[in-house]
C-alpha cells in the first residue's frame, strides 16, 4: 500500500510537467522505472522473495575474485 | 501547490518517523559502573545506575547518589537485558567509567566476557577494567564514597591521578587489554581493586557522614594474566618493575636510604627502551631505564648535596633500579607468563627470530630469556632549597 | 537566467568533487580492508596504491583529452560502434548501479549500527536518497558549488582530528616493516586501488563539463593526491593509534579513532567528526554516481530532461539496495569475489580498449 | 525551478483572463478620457476636471479674471497639502492677480498670446511645463503641481509648486553604527539621489527613472555606475521592472517581490538599506540601485549572500577587528541557527557526546520536566518569538512590560515551576541573542524559520537530520542566484579575489578588483600601494608588493 501511494505521489508530481512540456520520451522512460521500482518493491513488501541480482553476478566472478584472493594468500604465506 | 504538498509529505515523514531512537534524558538510567562475577555457568552483572537529581539536583535529598541492580544471565549481554526487570529506566552504557571483573572469573578466563563490550556500539572505549580482590567485583561498586558522590568516578579519577604520580598503578582500557589479549606474543596485567573494611557497612549513607570512612574503595598493585587467565598478583616493587619496562611511568617517588634516615626523590621523566639482540640464534634482550630525578625529601644527618655524593646517591638509585626490575621479572618469569611483551618487541624488531622461538613462548622462551637491566639516573634539581636545616640543627 | 543555459563546472569545482568522491565511503572501510590482509603495513599498502591510483587518472584524463566534449559513453559508442560500444556501456552502467546500492548500504549500515540503531533502515535510506535528488534536482553545477562549500570543512575537521590525535600515538606499531614480505602489501594497495581509486572512471562522465579542457588533468592529478594524501595520513593514524590488530577487527576503525581522542578533560568524544566527515564526502559520492546514472539513462534514450526519473530511479536504489546487499558478511565477500575484480574491468579494461581504440581511429583519421 | 514557472505561467494566464473581463469597461473609460483634450471653454474644463476628481475636498480650483481691461478667465488649481501653498501664493496667485497689474505690459499684444506671456514674463515658478490634455492636467495637480488653464486655449501651464511636509534626513534606524555617517535616506526619491549624488560626484552615475503602479504612479529611479556595473544586469533589472503591472507600489518589498529570481526561498536576493554609504559602496561595485518614492529603504541588486553579513562599519574599523567581528557573526549564524537543535539532538540522541558530569547536570534538570525535549525547545523558542513580535509592534511605552514578562514570568517562573529545564532558556537566550547579530533584518527572519525546521530534523534523527538539512540548505543556497549572480558567490563558485572581502574583510589597499560576477567589466578599483614602514623617511628599495602591483 504505502509503495503505491509512494508511486502515486510521484507520478502526481513529475507527470503533469511532462505532459505540459511534451517530453514523451522522459514519459515512458519514467514509467518503466517507476513501474519496475514500485513492482519490486510492493513484492518485497509482501514477503515475495526476490532472486538477488548479485548472486548472478556472484557466479561468474568469485572464480576470478577468490582466484586473485588466493593468489595474494598463499604468496604472502 | 506542489512545492508545498512536497513540504507535506516529507513532513509527515518526519513526523510519522519520530522517535525511534529517541531517549529524554529522564527516561536514562546513567550508567557508570559494570561489575561481571560468575557464579557456576552464569554470569552476574551488576550495574551501577546514577541517581542525577541527587548528584546536581536543586533540592537534595537524603537519598544515596547512586543505587545498584543486578541480574545474571547465560551471557553478559542477557544478563544486562535482565537487568531492565528490575531497573526502572533504560540502561545507558556509553557514559561507562569502569567495568570490575571477579577474581574468580579472571581466573576461569575474562577473554568471552569481554566481546560484548566491544561489540555493543552504545559503550566508549574508554572505560577503565579492573579485577575485585578477594571480594565479588559487586561490593565494589556497593560502596559509597565521600568527596565524590559517584563512586566510580572517584575510582576512574583515581586511579588516572595514581597513574601519573605513582609508578605502581596502571589504568587498563578496553582497547589495550584486547590487543594484548589477541597478541600470541604479549599477556595482559589488569589493575586490582578491592574493599577496605566491612562491605555491608560501606553501602550504608553512614559510611559517608562520618569524616574517616569506615569502609573505603582502595586500588591494588598489578594482577597478571596468562592469556586471559589471572595466574598472580604482583606486589609493590614487582608492579613497579612492570611499568618501569613497560615504560609506563610518568611521575613518581623513589626511596633510598642514606646515613640516619633517607631521602625521597621525585622521578619526573622516565624513559625506557626495550632491545633486541640476537645471540646465538636465541633473543637477547636490553632494558635501559634512563630517569631524570629530583631531591623530595631530606631525612639525612649528613649533607648528601654535594656533587659527588649526588653521584654516589644515583649510583646507589641505580642499583636500586636493577634490583626491582629483577624481582618483578623474577615473579613473571615463576608463573610463566610474558607480561612484559618482550614476545611483541622481538616480533617488531626481528621477526624472523621470533618465528623461530614463538612455540611454546610463555613456557620455555620467556623463563629462558636472557635480560639484561640497565639504568640511570641524573639528579637535576634540589627543589626549592638547597641545604637541610636539619643538617645544621645536627651538625652544631 | 542570466548567461549560458548550458551548465558548467569549474576545474576547482572538478577537484573538490573529486576528492570528496574518493575519501567517501573508503575512510570508513579503508584502513580496516588494509589492515586486515597488510598488517601493520597498511600504510605502505595506502602509499602503493595511491601512486598506483594518479597513474591510472592519468590515464583517465589522456582518455578524456582524445574527445574532450563527449561523455564516456558517448566516446565509447562513437569509438568502438553501437554495439561493441553499447556493451562497454552496459557493463559499465551496471556496474555504476551496484556501486551506487552499495553506497547506500555502507550509509545504512554505519547509520545503523553506530547511530540510529533502532530506526528503520529504509527511513534512513529514504531521506538520504531524497537530499540526494533534491540536490542532483538542481543540477551537477550545483553538486559542484556545494562540493566546493563543505570541502574546507571536511578538510579543516580532518586536519583537527588529526592534531587531536597527535598525543596519543605510539610509534611501535609499525614495526616490523614487511614482516611477511610484499604479498600482503600488494594486496592491500590491490583493494585500495579499486577502491576508490578506479571508481573514479566514473568523472569521464562529468568532464565534458568542464569549462576548461587543459585543466581537467591538474584536477584529477590535484583530488587523488589530495585524497590520497587523507587516506593514506588516516590508514596511518589508525595503525599508530589502534595497532593493526585493532584496527583490522573492527568495521570502522576511524569512528574508534575518534572515540580516542581525548585532549584534556573537556575535548573528548569527537567521532561525531569523524561523523561528519565521512558523511559529508559519501554524500557527494552518491549524488555524482546517482546524476550520472539518471543524466546516462536520459540521455541514453533522448530524453529531453533527467529530472523526471529521478525519483522513480531513487526509489528503485532504496528498494534494491536492501536486497541486494543482505548483510555485513555478504557484503564483505561480495567485494573480495564480485565487486573488486568487476571494478578492474570497469575502471581499467575497458577504458583500456576505448582508449586503444580510439588512438587508431585518430591515427587513421590522421592518415 | 520548473513548477516555478509553471506557476508563474499560471498566474499570467489568469492575469489575461481577467484583463480580457476588464476590458470593456477600462476601453471606455479611456475613450472617456481621450474626449477630454482640453476645451476652448474654461468653465467646461473645470467642471470635467472637478467631476472627475470627485470634488476632492483637498483639490482647490479657482476661477478669476487677469488683467484690468482686457478681462480673461483663468483657473488655477493645485491640491492643498502637496502643493506648497507659499510657493502657490507668491509665484502664482500674487504673481496672476497683482503684480500684473501694476506691470507696464502696454506694448504687448493681449489677444494672441496670453500664454506665452505669461510664460515669458510674468509666472516667476521655477518649472514651467505645458500641459495638452485633461489627464495631464490631473496628473499634474496630484503630483502637487499647480495648473493654469485659460478661457479659449486649448493648452495649459503647469507650474512647479511640489512641497509637501516631509521627513528631514535623520540618523536610520534599521542600520545603525558606532563610526560612520549618520544620516539616512527619507521617503522623497529627490532626497535620496541627492544624498547619493553627495557621495559620488561622477559624471558615470546614471539616474533613470520611471513609474510604476497603475494608481499610485510611484516614482522609482534605477542608479547605476555606467561602465562599471554590467550591462547585462541592468538590462535585466530594466526589464523586470518594466514588466511590473501592479495597483501600486508601497515600499521597495513589493518591488523586491516583483523582481526577485526565486520566490520560494527564506533567502533575501535583494540588499535593502537606509544608509546612502551604503548605496554608494554598492554602486562603486557596479550594483544597481532601485529607489522607490516613499520608503526610506533602498533595494540593491545583484545580492550575495556574504553581503548580509557584513555592515557598512566593516569598512570604517581597522581591518583585522573588523574580520574578527565578521567571523564572529559568521559564528552567531551558526549558533542561532543550529543551537536548538543541536541541544535536541544531544539530550535526545547523542548523550555519549557530554562529558559526564555535564550530563548528570542536564539530566538532574530534566528530572520532573514534562514535556520531550523537543517539545520543550519548540515551547520556549515560539515564546519568544512571540515575544520579540510583541515587543516590536507594541507602542515604545509597553515594551518594557513585556520584556518584564518575558524575563520574569517566562524564564524565571517556568523553570522555578518545573516546567522548563534551566538549560532550555540559556539555550533560548543564546539563540536570540545571536539571532540579533546578524546585521540583515531580512536574513534573521529566515534564520528564525530555518530554525524550527532544524528542529524537527534533530528530533526525529538527531544529528543525521541536521546533517542532512544543512547539506539541503547549503545546496539551495547554491542553486539561488540574484539577476545571474551565484547567490553564494564569491565561496561557491570561489574566486579569491572576491574572498579578500566576503568571510574576512583585507585591508583596503589589498581590494583591488570589483567583486567579479558583479560588474563584468573595469576590474580594478584599487591601485594604492601597500602601505610601508618609513616611507618618507626612508629611500625605496623595493617595489610595492607583489600584491598591491598587479
Amino acid at each position: 500500500m504505502g509503495v503505491l501511494l509512494v508511486a502515486t505521489l510521484i507520478s502526481i508530481y513529475e507527470i503533469p510537467k511532462m505532459k505540459k512540456q511534451n517530453m514523451k520520451r522522459d514519459f515512458i522512460l519514467f514509467s518503466c522505472v517507476l513501474f519496475l521500482a514500485s513492482t519490486i518493491a510492493t513484492l518485497h513488501v509482501n514477503g515475495v522473495t526476490i532472486s538477488n541480482p548479485i548472486s548472478g553476478l556472484r557466479a561468474i566472478f568469485s572464480p576470478i575474485g577468490l582466484g586473485i584472493e588466493n593468489f595474494f594468500m598463499e604468496k604472502g604465506q | 501547490m506542489k512545492k508545498i504538498l512536497k513540504i507535506i509529505i516529507i513532513f509527515s515523514l518526519l513526523i510519522m518517523s519520530g522517535c525511534w531512537d529517541r531517549k529524554e534524558l529522564n527516561e536514562l538510567a546513567i550508567l557508570t559502573g559494570l561489575a561481571i562475577d560468575k557464579e557456576d555457568d552464569e554470569y552476574k552483572v551488576t550495574a551501577q545506575v546514577l541517581n542525577p537529581g541527587e548528584i546536581a539536583g536543586k533540592a537534595q535529598s537524603t537519598r544515596v547518589a547512586v543505587s545498584t541492580y543486578e541480574a545474571t544471565g547465560k551471557s553478559v549481554f542477557e544478563a544486562l537485558r535482565a537487568l531492565t526487570i528490575t531497573s526502572p529506566r533504560k540502561l545507558y552504557l556509553s557514559h561507562l567509567k569502569l567495568v570490575v571483573l571477579g577474581e574468580e572469573l579472571a581466573t576461569q578466563g575474562i577473554g568471552q566476557s569481554l566481546d560484548f563490550l566491544s561489540r555493543d556500539h552504545e559503550l566508549r572505549t574508554d572505560f577503565f577494567i579492573l579485577i575485585s580482590k578477594e571480594n565479588d567485583a559487586s561490593s565494589i561498586l556497593k560502596i559509597l564514597t565521600p568527596i565524590d558522590k559517584i563512586p566510580t568516578s572517584k575510582i576512574f579519577d583515581s586511579i588516572e591521578s595514581s597513574e601519573e604520580n605513582w609508578a605502581p598503578t596502571k589504568g587498563v582500557h578496553l582497547h589495550d587489554l584486547i590487543a594484548k589479549l589477541s597478541s600470541e606474543s604479549d599477556n595482559p596485567v589488569l589493575t586490582g581493586v578491592y574493599v577496605e573494611g566491612d562491605i555491608d557497612f560501606g553501602g550504608s549513607v553512614e559510611n559517608v557522614e562520618r569524616i574517616n570512612s569506615p569502609s573505603v574503595i582502595s586500588l591494588d598493585y598489578l594482577g597478571i594474566f596468562k592469556e586471559d587467565k589471572l595466574v598472580g598478583w604482583l606486589n609493590k616493587n614487582e608492579s613497579k618493575a612492570f611499568n618501569y619496562i613497560m615504560d609506563n611511568v610518568k611521575n613518581t617517588v623513589g626511596v633510598e636510604k642514606c646515613e640516619g634516615g633517607n631521602v625521597t626523590l621525585e622521578i619526573y621523566e622516565t624513559n625506557t627502551e626495550v632491545k633486541v639482540v640476537e645471540d646465538n640464534g636465541l633473543p637477547k634482550i636490553t632494558v635501559k631505564v634512563e630517569s631524570d630525578v629530583s631531591i623530595g625529601e631530606v631525612r639525612c644527618k649528613e649533607n648528601i648535596l654535594g656533587e659527588e655524593k649526588l653521584k654516589e646517591l644515583a649510583e646507589k638509585l641505580d642499583k636500586q633500579t636493577r634490583e626491582v626490575l629483577n624481582e618483578g621479572l623474577i615473579t613473571a618469569k615463576e608463573l610463566q607468563t610474558d607480561i612484559f611483551g618482550f614476545g611483541e618487541q622481538i616480533r617488531k624488531q626481528n621477526p624472523k627470530l621470533w618465528n623461530k622461538v614463538k612455540e611454546n613462548w610463555n613456557e620455555e622462551g620467556f623463563v629462558h630469556l636472557d635480560v639484561q637491566i640497565e639504568s640511570h639516573y641524573n639528579i637535576r634539581r634540589t627543589g626549592t632549597i638547597k641545604e637541610s636545616f636539619q643538617w645544621k640543627a645536627s651538625g652544631d | 537566467m542570466i548567461g549560458s543555459s548550458k551548465e558548467k563546472i569549474s576545474q576547482k569545482q572538478l577537484t573538490s568533487m573529486i576528492i570528496l568522491f574518493t575519501i567517501g565511503s573508503a575512510i570508513l572501510f579503508i584502513p580496516s580492508f588494509l589492515a586486515n590482509v597488510a598488517k601493520q603495513d597498511a600504510w605502505i599498502s595506502a602509499i602503493v596504491a595511491t601512486v598506483l591510483g594518479l597513474f591510472t587518472v592519468l590515464f583517465y584524463s589522456k582518455l578524456y583529452k582524445l574527445y574532450p566534449k563527449k561523455s564516456y559513453f558517448e566516446c565509447a559508442t562513437f569509438i568502438l560502434g553501437k554495439w561493441i560500444g553499447g556493451a562497454v556501456i552496459l557493463i559499465t552502467y551496471i556496474y555504476f548501479f551496484i556501486l551506487s546500492s552499495l553506497i547506500l548500504w555502507d550509509l545504512g549500515e554505519f547509520l545503523k549500527t553506530q547511530v540510529l540503531v533502532q530506526t528503520p533502515i529504509q527511513v534512513i535510506l529514504i531521506l538520504f536518497m531524497l537530499t540526494v535528488i533534491y540536490t542532483v534536482r538542481l543540477g551537477i553545477e550545483n553538486v559542484g558549488r556545494t562540493s566546493e562549500v563543505f570541502l574546507p570543512w571536511v578538510l579543516g575537521l580532518f586536519l583537527l582530528m588529526c592534531v587531536f590525535l597527535i598525543w596519543s600515538l605510539e610509534k611501535g606499531n609499525l614495526l616490523p616493516y614487511l614482516e611477511k614480505g610484499v604479498m600482503p602489501v600488494l594486496h592491500g594497495s590491490y583493494y585500495l586501488l579499486s577502491f576508490p581509486y578506479l571508481e573514479l572512471i566514473i568523472f569521464l562522465m562529468i568532464t565534458p563539463y568542464v569549462n576548461k579542457e587543459t585543466k581537467v588533468q591538474k584536477s584529477f592529478l590535484q583530488g587523488t593526491l589530495v585524497a590520497g594524501g587523507l587516506l593514506i595520513t588516516t590508514t596511518f593514524l589508525c595503525i599508530l593509534v589502534l595497532g593493526a590488530d585493532v584496527t583490522a577487527r573492527n568495521t570502522f576503525p576511524v569512528y574508534v579513532l575518534g572515540k580516542m581522542v581525548s585532549v584534556g578533560e573537556f575535548l573528548e568524544r569527537l567521532e561525531i567528526i569523524i561523523a561528519i566527515i565521512w558523511f559529508l564526502s559519501i554524500y557527494f559520492k552518491l549524488a555524482i554516481v546517482f546524476y550520472v546514472l539518471v543524466a546516462s539513462l536520459s540521455d541514453f534514450v533522448k530524453a529531453k530532461d533527467y529530472r523526471p526519473i529521478t525519483l522513480p530511479l531513487g526509489m528503485l536504489l532504496v528498494v534494491m539496495s536492501p536486497i541486494m546487499f543482505t548483510s555485513t558478511m555478504q557484503v564483505a565477500s561480495f567485494d573480495k569475489e564480485v565487486f573488486f575484480p568487476l571494478t578492474y574491468i570497469v575502471g581499467f579494461f575497458l577504458p583500456l580498449i576505448v582508449y586503444i581504440a580510439g588512438k587508431i581511429k585518430h591515427k587513421k583519421r590522421g592518415i | 525551478m520548473k513548477k516555478l514557472t509553471d506557476w508563474v505561467n499560471e498566474t499570467k494566464k489568469k492575469r489575461e483572463n481577467m484583463k480580457e473581463k476588464n476590458k470593456d469597461p477600462k476601453e471606455q473609460n479611456e475613450q472617456f478620457n481621450s474626449a477630454h483634450s482640453i476645451s476652448q471653454s474654461l468653465t467646461d474644463n473645470l467642471n470635467t476636471i472637478s467631476k472627475d476628481l470627485g470634488g476632492s475636498a483637498d483639490v482647490i480650483i479657482r476661477e478669476f479674471e487677469l488683467g484690468e481691461t482686457d478681462q480673461r478667465k483663468i483657473g488655477v488649481m493645485y491640491t492643498d497639502g502637496l502643493a506648497d501653498s507659499t510657493t502657490v501664493q507668491e509665484f502664482v496667485l500674487k504673481t496672476l492677480m497683482i503684480d500684473i497689474r501694476s506691470a507696464h505690459l502696454e506694448n504687448i499684444d493681449f489677444e494672441a498670446t496670453t500664454l506665452e506671456l505669461l510664460e515669458k514674463h510674468s509666472l516667476s515658478g521655477g518649472q514651467l511645463k505645458k500641459v495638452y490634455n485633461l489627464k495631464n492636467v490631473k496628473q499634474h495637480i496630484l503630483s502637487g503641481d499647480t495648473v493654469l488653464l485659460f478661457d479659449g486655449e486649448t493648452v495649459g501651464l503647469s507650474v512647479a509648486t511640489k512641497g509637501w511636509k516631509q521627513r528631514g534626513v535623520e540618523e536610520p534606524s534599521s542600520q545603525t553604527v558606532v563610526r560612520g555617517p549618520k544620516e539616512g535616506f527619507t521617503e522623497s526619491l529627490r532626497t535620496n539621489t541627492a544624498l547619493i549624488r553627495r557621495k559620488i560626484k561622477s559624471d558615470n552615475l546614471w539616474i533613470e527613472q520611471m513609474l510604476i503602479g497603475k494608481e499610485t504612479q510611484t516614482d522609482v529611479a534605477i542608479l547605476y555606475m555606467k561602465g562599471i556595473a554590467n550591462d547585462k544586469i541592468i538590462k535585466e533589472v530594466k526589464k523586470r521592472l518594466k514588466k511590473i503591472d501592479i495597483d501600486g507600489v508601497l515600499e521597495s518589498a513589493m518591488i523586491e517581490e516583483l523582481i526577485q529570481d526565486e520566490t520560494f526561498t527564506l533567502f533575501p536576493t535583494l540588499y535593502n538599506t537606509e544608509r546612502p554609504d551604503v548605496a554608494a559602496s554598492g554602486l562603486l561595485e557596479g550594483r544597481i540601485v532601485i529607489i522607490v518614492d516613499g520608503t526610506p529603504f533602498v533595494l540593491l541588486a545583484p545580492a550575495v549572500f556574504v553581503q548580509f553579513m557584513q555592515s557598512s562599519e566593516d569598512y570604517y574599523q581597522r581591518s583585522d577587528i573588523a574580520s574578527a567581528i565578521r567571523l564572529l557573526r559568521y559564528v552567531a549564524f551558526m549558533l542561532a541557527l543550529l543551537v536548538p537543535s543541536a541541544y535536541i539532538a544531544v539530550t535526545t540522541f547523542h548523550q555519549e557526546m557530554l562529558p559526564t558530569t555535564l550530563l548528570v547536570s542536564l539530566a538532574s534538570q530534566r528530572e520532573g520536566v514534562p514535556f520531550p525535549a523537543f517539545v520543550e525547545a519548540i515551547l520556549m523558542e515560539v515564546t519568544f518569538e512571540i515575544l520579540r513580535e510583541a515587543g516590536l509592534r507594541m507602542p515604545r511605552a509597553v515594551g518594557s512590560a513585556i520584556s518584564i514578562v518575558g524575563a520574569l514570568v517566562l524564564g524565571q517562573a517556568a523553570v522555578e515551576a518545573g516546567i522548563i529545564s534551566n538549560v532550555m532558556v540559556i539555550v533560548v537566550a543564546l539563540t536570540a541573542i545571536s539571532s540579533f547579530v546578524i546585521p540583515s533584518y531580512n536574513l534573521g527572519m529566515a534564520v528564525r524559520l530555518l530554525r524550527f525546521l532544524f528542529m524537527l530534523l534533530a528530533a526525529a534523527f538527531g544529528m543525521y537530520g541536521i546533517i542532512l538539512g544543512i547539506i539541503i540548505l547549503v545546496s539551495h543556497l547554491t542553486s539561488l542566484r540574484s539577476f545571474g549572480v551565484p547567490y553564494l558567490s564569491p565561496i561557491a563558485p570561489s574566486n579569491k579575489e572576491g574572498q579578500r572581502d566576503s568571510l574576512i574583510r583585507l585591508p583596503i589597499w589589498a581590494l583591488i578588483s570589483r567583486p567579479r560576477l558583479i560588474s563584468q567589466k573595469n576590474m580594478i578599483r584599487d591601485e594604492t600601494p601597500a602601505p610601508e614602514p618609513n616611507d618618507s623617511t626612508k629611500e625605496p628599495e623595493k617595489s610595492p608588493s607583489g600584491e598591491s602591483s598587479k
